[in-house]
């Protein structure tokens, strides 16, 4: 075994992974249009390929916890003239969020079976897009990170225009093609923000490279670090849904198809959560100290602010949509409370809890958003008012979607309840009025979801749905899938934050440096 | 040899030359603008004597006046009735084309009169300024065997472009003014249509 | 990682204690993957597993009440994040003391109960609905295990952390099983409302642990115990301490239906008759109660009740009070039960709140015996008379009579007649508040709502067991059912008022719509129409429990007899239920035993004058005895509407003022934005005439302006000698 | 009379540019600005003769006549579209023509 997996450990494994499903989009390509069957086994091969890796070597990581720096770096030089290179490596706060990618795209490959028209098209964009999603986690070169974003998002463009349905329920409704463009708009915003602060980086650093390690050896005034965090930040959370530069994601979640909205809200809200940590707090430091303190009012305003909005929809996934909101509010909150490393544990746990909220706000969303997606597919209607009673005709959705609230309103059991105890944990240490504020939330949270719960699936069946189909088990099967992962991290918890610890204190070590 | 051309023959010769681009762009009727294209045309003439290029003066007369001035007095025949005034002879735009003229015109002449050229008279052909392609002073009297030899030594391949040019345009001509069987005719009022 | 306090490792019949939570757990498991299609199975695993976890617990009690050992726990960590950190891990644990071996034991004892009566019991709620059928009974049984699980790892917590893990759960079997029979909308609704304002309290609850955990560097309940054994911890104020404990005992608030939070309980009734009883009157609720008994020394720092313990002890008083007011004007049996418990719960609270540590965990197991057994009473009332309403009762005494006597032996009890259980208990607490100094006012509180006590026990026992059966045809019209509104209108159903009200409910299929398939008319289903025969006594599976119960509603007191009585009795639940390392500073008073037992009687003899001969006469005259009273009671003192329009009303004027700046604000932001750029755009686009002239003309401006920017830039650049050079040279 | 020198010529071929693109821009008729492209060849023609004359420098002479070749070419070509935009559109007022509007 050991000496097959020294073997093993030669190949470009990261490239893998990586690459992976782009190879799947290539071979769709060349396939014909009305082989739907060859493209759907393609796309479940290479995502399924890419998770199954990707386990495998999260499960290899775990394995060592003392393991530090980046495992398994690929390095080949790009445009060597200009500092690029392609260069791939993992460490304890990458592993878990390619790990999620994996789950995700499988299981959203697995939910797109349900798409019911140019097959091809969509399957080579989102296995694209799904490419970059990885290469986001994977790559060690700011450049390379900012291309591979770019390849995860501008498919979306497509995604969601072509693919996706119109807004219905309360307020004036929205085409998906408007959405689409607005998505975009707001991701390349964000991405241009980010590529100004990778370019000051560059310039500023006197290294005139993008590669991240090399980057990390970088001294940086004081005022740069203020200025070039306040680009990377804002580039990023404007991705990751910071209030008020959110609204592309409740008009992008809900339009896209399902399979896109479990993408979107599973891994490319994480990429901005991700990017925030490893590029501006890993790599500026003391513009991190100045800024993270106001981050965490942000933060707050974020998960109050999404829920009281959530509460208002009526379209379930305008509702996860801007749950989504109010969740990535804990995210940032954990990672604002990294501003006092030095005071008692309270960063670590608010680190680790925002990367345990990335992970199991990734899984239960996107549980929520397939969910939603399957009954919007069964009844027609995103309208939850419209929905009801649907528990009797429907009792494994309905089991599985109150699973998936309960998991979404912090429950103990599932793994939101954990990384909101993290965070919660950690703030307290710092800014218990925070806290406070951000655990008021929490009631809204379980109003809104609960009530969800009540309208879909409580009550008298409506009789416009007396006959209607539970799931398939092409649709059980990831659904399923999601639900397990969100009951066992949330039972065992150290599967993920004993992998993520080692390297969130080296850039807790930094920071407090 | 410093130049001196005749002030009376320049003042008079440009007067016409102004005066008949006036009209070409402000005649009412089409014709007339034509008319005094042609006049124009043989005011040009006349400078280029004045300015003792007899050769040019000829082939202005010839080729100008001669065939170009000729062909459009003939599209003018063929597509308007000849005396008809063109009631909506200026378009819109004519201030903001006037106004826009007249800065373009400031400053040609800003950037004209302004600068320091450096002409024979003035300089008396130092011999320290010469032009990478050379030339005596001998020439600078242009005589027509002197243009011969320039256009074909050094300007042989401009010169037979400029052939097979005429060549080309003469076909596309031909091309673009025929009638395209292909196209139906088309229907009358079809400006109207909203694009 | 923080000093283990005199606790040992766990030995003997402890070692196992794990089992006790893990059985039900295991049940829930092969329930809900193995035997759904099967009920009777799925009963008889869960009832398989809860005899297991009783045996255990049995031993277990045995042993600590054999031997004088001190607390016994084991701890895991969970997540670790800096092991060398005090702070830097969060445990999972089992801490075995008597007070949580006790409870082990009535937890697992009552469930049990409960369940072997639930498996008659459930039969025929399921045969009322056409579509359900063997599964819902996997359901029902496989929810009773899983919240016999989480209660019971709830009793073993071992830390505040993990106690509210354990409390969420529990909370959610409760909105599960309130919401059992989730195609009815009033009990989807009801379970809503349950967890989402026991969440209320439990944002305090999770701010007081967070609060007194990161002060005190540790969580577990022995470590924070002995901290305060000596006072108020150094370093802390006794502010801090009490707003801590004040934010804790939110939690307690909200879970054990304590005013102002009580709203949810008798909403919760919707819940199977067996949920009431287990979750609603024996364990759930009184796990507030556990909760401040747990922490008692953080309210009682060095023995003294700090300003959270007269909150507390207030907090109970009050609601005591409340609950028992309302109580006295409830025509449905399971809501006249259902504030009884929440009175009682206050009773517990109260005594709690003024170091009566024993007398209110004693209260807490009496109680836990009596109600379940009232519960389950009405329970076997309810599936004989198809009717949860009293006036639609009567005379059962004469058609069922082992219902009949448990019944009564429970009534009995809860209304404080010596010398059952629940007098015992009910007077030991006040005694207690007797003699606490400043408890006057407190303990004239308790009494009267004693004597309401006995009185809506009364008024319940004889509209239900005596006089002739009444049926839903000769039910006085004017009095039964659930009374209109009268000045206020009904809470207002918050969804309304956003808009968001579900397109279909079963209100809507009452008229006209015969050919629905059942599952859509809902709850339209329950009231199976029965002819007018009398009603019949329950399956044996029924009233066996009910009988096992009563045995202990009657027994149990002696327990926990005081010795100053004199019956020659030793008081074995002082003895093993006391504070560690305290004497006994209670002692005892004649005064409220003789005071407690007057009320009760008083009570009992005013009901019995009131409802014994005519009760439609005797419920009209307390009616116009109550006056205006009786309206506000009957709105259960507004106090629904006041949660419906100031926190739901606040909640939702949020979300609406939120939804208009994310729509007015924030999108028409983007919008605007947007539409500026496409309006450039569109004056752009209008410059594309397709007229050539225009073009031209552009061009030229183009080259204008070109000029005139480069002159300005570089005034010399035209008419500098290089420029022409530069165009001469460029041109070669 | 002040003597004429190179500037004299300069500025008439600058009034006759601007003449001819005057008459560019706002001729509504084809032919019309056809005959205003006339005048702006004639402009530059003017001015490369004065420069080859008092620079002097034979090259503009050859540059002029290389312009007047082109002109006829472009007369030719120019007549001939206003032929055939005569034909489609049976007027050929530029105004009026505008399918290439955005």
């Amino acid at each position: 075994m050991d000496t097959l997996v020294t073997q093993l450990d030669r190949l470009p494994l990261l490239s893998l992974v990586t690459l992976a499903p782009l190879a799947g989009a290539l071979v769709i390509l060349c396939l014909s249009q009305r082989s739907v069957r060859a493209i759907q086994t393609v796309a479940l091969l290479a995502t399924g390929f890419s998770l199954a890796l990707a386990a495998w070597l999260y499960a290899r990581m775990s394995a060592f916890p003392d393991a530090t720096g980046f495992l398994w770096q690929e390095l080949h030089p790009w445009l060597p003239e200009f500092g690029m290179q392609y260069h791939l490596g993992v460490d304890g706060l990458s592993m878990p969020l390619v790990l999620l990618s994996g789950i995700i795209c499988f299981t959203a490959a697995f939910i797109s079976l349900q798409i019911d028209f140019r097959h091809k098209e969509y399957f080579a964009l989102a296995l694209t897009a799904m490419t970059g999603v990885f290469g986001v986690f994977t790559s060690l070169d700011l450049f390379c990170l900012i291309l591979f974003y770019e390849m995860a998002s501008i498919p979306m463009f497509f995604l969601v225009g072509i693919w996706g349905s119109d807004k219905t329920g309360l307020g004036k409704p929205i085409r998906r093609q408007d959405a689409a463009m607005k998505l975009l708009l707001y991701l390349q915003l964000g991405g241009g923000l980010v590529l100004l602060g990778i370019f000051g980086l560059y310039f500023l650093s006197d290294l005139k490279t993008f590669d991240y390690p090399e980057l990390l050896r970088a001294t940086l005034a004081r005022e740069h670090q203020s200025w070039l965090f306040l680009l990377i930040f804002l580039g990023f959370a404007i991705e990751a849904g910071l209030v008020p530069f959110h609204t592309w994601l409740p008009d992008g979640h809900s339009s896209a198809p399902t399979a896109l909205s479990m993408l979107l809200a599973g891994v490319l809200l994480k990429m901005g959560g991700y990017g925030i940590l490893r590029v501006a707090v890993g790599l500026l430091p003391e513009g991190a100290r100045i800024w993270l303190p106001l981050i965490g009012v942000l933060a707050v305003v974020n998960i109050l602010y999404g829920a009281l909005c959530a509460l208002r929809q009526t379209d379930i996934k305008l509702m996860i949509a801007y749950s989504s909101v109010s969740h990535m509010g804990i995210v940032f909150l954990g990672i604002s409370s990294m501003a006092w490393p030095q005071v008692g544990t309270g960063a670590l746990f608010g680190a680790t809890g925002a990367v345990f909220q990335m992970f199991s706000h990734g899984v239960i969303t996107a549980l929520l958003f397939g969910l939603a997606g399957t009954v919007y597919l069964i009844t027609h209607s995103r309208d939850m008012t419209r929905w009801g009673g649907l528990a009797s005709r429907m009792p494994w959705l309905a089991t599985v979607y109150t699973l998936g609230a309960l998991g979404s309103l912090g429950l103990p059991g599932m793994s939101g309840f954990a990384a909101e105890l993290m965070v919660f944990l950690g703030t307290w240490q710092q800014r218990p009025f925070l806290a406070v504020l951000a655990i008021c939330g929490l009631v809204i949270t379980a109003t809104y979801l609960l009530r969800s719960v009540q309208f879909a699936f409580y009550g008298p069946l409506n009789p416009r749905l007396a006959e209607v189909r539970d799931a398939l088990p092409a649709e059980k099967l990831p659904l399923g899938l999601l639900a397990l992962t969100t009951l066992v991290l949330g039972l065992a918890p150290r599967l993920l934050t004993d992998v993520t610890t080692p390297a969130l204190q080296a850039i807790l070590e930094r920071l407090a440096s | 040899m410093i130049y001196d051309p005749n002030p009376v023959a320049f003042w008079l010769l440009a007067a016409m030359v102004a005066g008949c681009a006036l009209a070409v762009v402000r005649a009412r009727k089409l014709f007339h603008a034509g008319l005094a294209l042609v006049g124009t045309l043989f005011a040009v003439a006349g400078l280029y004597g004045l300015l003792q290029v007899w050769f040019l003066a000829a082939v202005q007369v010839l080729v100008y006046a001669g065939a170009i001035a000729i062909m459009l007095l003939f599209a003018i025949m063929l597509t308007h009735h000849m005396m008809t005034p063109d009631l909506k002879s200026l378009t819109t735009q004519p201030w903001t084309a006037a106004a826009l003229c007249l800065m373009l015109l400031a400053i040609l002449l800003g950037a004209t009169l302004t600068s320091t050229w450096q002409t024979a008279p003035d300089t008396t052909l130092s011999p320290t300024w010469t032009p990478k392609s050379g030339f005596q002073v001998a020439e600078a009297v242009p005589s027509i065997k002197a243009l011969g030899f320039r256009l074909l030594d050094p300007f042989t391949l401009p010169f037979e472009m400029v052939s097979v040019l005429i060549l080309v345009s003469m076909i596309g001509a031909l091309v673009v003014a025929r009638k395209n069987p292909a196209l139906p005719k088309a229907p009358e009022g079809r400006e109207e249509e909203a694009p | 990682m923080h000093e283990q306090v005199a606790a040992a490792a766990l030995e003997g019949a402890a070692a196992n204690v794990w089992l006790v939570p893990l059985l039900p757990f295991l049940a829930f498991l092969i329930i809900s993957f193995l035997t759904r299609p099967w009920g009777r199975v799925s009963a008889a695993v869960s009832i398989l597993a809860l005899t297991g976890s009783l045996g255990v617990s049995a031993q277990v009690f045995w042993q600590r009440f054999t031997q004088d050992a001190p607390p016994m726990q084991v701890a895991v960590p969970w997540i670790t994040l800096a092991p060398d950190h005090p702070l830097g891990t969060i445990e999972l644990g089992l801490l075995v003391d008597n007070l949580s071996a006790m409870m082990l034991l009535m937890v697992c004892f009552v469930g049990l109960c409960i369940q072997i009566y639930s498996t008659a019991y459930i039969q025929t709620e399921i045969a009322h609905f056409p579509t359900q059928g063997s599964a819902s009974m996997s359901r029902f049984f496989g929810w009773m295990s899983l919240f016999t699980f989480s209660m019971l790892g709830l009793v073993l917590s071992h830390n505040l952390l993990e106690i509210y893990i354990f409390w969420e759960l529990v909370g959610l079997c409760s909105y599960l099983l309130i919401g059992f029979w989730y195609f009815k909308h009033s009990a989807a609704e009801a379970g809503k409302k349950a967890f989402v304002v026991t969440r209320f309290g439990d944002l305090g609850f999770l701010m007081g642990i967070l609060m007194l955990g990161v002060a005190l560097k540790g969580f577990d309940f022995l470590g924070l115990s002995q901290k305060f054994t000596q006072g108020i911890p150094e370093g802390l104020t006794a502010g801090f301490v009490a707003l801590a404990a004040v934010l804790i005992f939110c939690g307690a608030i909200g879970k054990s239906a304590q005013f102002p939070l009580h709203v949810w309980l008798p909403d919760a009734m919707e819940g199977p008759t067996p949920v009431s009883a287990l979750i609603h009157a024996a364990t759930m609720v009184a796990a507030g109660v556990y909760l401040v008994a747990r922490l008692f020394p953080v309210f009682h720092p060095a023995g003294h009740a700090g300003e959270a313990a007269l909150l507390v002890a207030w907090i109970g008083g009050i609601t005591a009070f409340l609950a028992a007011t309302i109580a006295v004007v409830q025509n449905d049996i399971k809501r006249v039960l259902a504030y009884s418990t929440i009175s009682q719960l206050g009773f517990m609270m109260a005594g709690l709140g003024v170091g009566a540590y024993t007398a209110g965990s004693f209260h807490l197991i009496t109680h836990a015996f009596f109600k379940s057994l009232l519960f389950l009473g009405s329970g076997a009332v309810i599936v004989a008379c198809h009717s949860n309403d009293l006036w639609r009762m009567g005379g059962l005494r004469r058609h069922m009579p082992f219902t009949w006597f448990a019944f009564l032996m429970g009534c009995l009890a809860l209304a404080g007649v010596p010398p059952l259980a629940g007098f015992w208990s009910k007077d030991e607490i006040l005694g207690y508040v007797y003699a606490a100094p400043g408890g006057m006012a407190l303990f004239l509180v308790l009494t009267f709502s004693a004597f309401l006590t006995a009185f809506y026990v009364t008024r319940m026992y004889f509209l239900a067991f005596e006089g002739p059966y009444r049926g839903a045809e000769k039910a006085p019209a004017d009095l039964a059912g659930p009374v209109p509104p009268l000045s206020l209108p009904a809470p207002f159903p918050t969804s309304q008022a956003l808009d968001v009200a579900p397109e279909w409910t079963e209100e809507m299929a009452t008229s006209s719509q015969e050919d629905l398939p059942a599952a859509c008319r809902g709850a339209g289903m329950e009231h199976v129409p029965h002819g007018l025969h009398a009603p019949k006594e329950v399956s044996p599976w029924m009233w066996g429990p009910l009988l096992v119960l009563a045995l202990f509603a009657v027994f149990l007191g002696f327990a926990g007899v005081p010795t100053g009585v004199g019956l020659g009795l030793p008081n074995f639940f002082e003895g093993f239920i006391h504070l560690s390392g305290e004497g006994h500073p209670h002692e005892f008073h004649w005064t409220p035993m003789l005071l407690s037992v007057v009320v009760a009687l008083a009570g009992i003899a005013l009901g019995a004058g009131l409802f014994a001969g005519n009760p439609e006469r005797g419920e009209r005259r307390l009616r116009s005895g109550l006056r205006l009273v009786w309206p506000f009671l009957q709105q259960k003192w507004y106090l629904d509407h006041l949660w419906a329009r100031a926190l739901a009303g606040t909640m939702y004027a949020g979300a609406l003022t939120m939804a208009w700046i994310e729509a007015n604000l924030v999108d028409r932001a983007v919008f605007g934005l947007a539409g500026s750029v496409r309006s450039w755009g569109d004056w752009l686009r209008s410059e594309h005439t397709g007229k050539v002239q225009h073009y031209a003309l552009m061009l030229l401006l183009a080259l204008v302006l070109l000029a005139v920017g480069i002159g300005m830039v570089e005034p010399g650049f035209f008419t500098s000698r290089q420029f022409v050079i530069n165009l001469l040279e460029g041109g070669r | 009379m002040s003597p004429i020198g190179l500037n004299h010529f300069l500025a008439l071929g600058a009034v006759l540019f601007c003449l001819g693109t005057y008459g560019v821009l706002t001729r509504r008729n084809a032919i019309a600005v056809l005959l205003s492209l006339e005048l702006m060849f004639n402009a530059v023609n003017l001015n490369l003769v004065a420069f080859a004359r008092f620079m002097p420098n034979l090259d503009g002479v050859v540059l002029a006549v290389f312009v007047i070749a082109v002109a006829a070419a472009e007369a030719t070509v120019g007549v001939a579209l206003v032929l055939s935009i005569y034909r489609n559109f049976r007027h050929i007022d530029l105004d009026q023509v505008d399918t290439m509007k955005g």
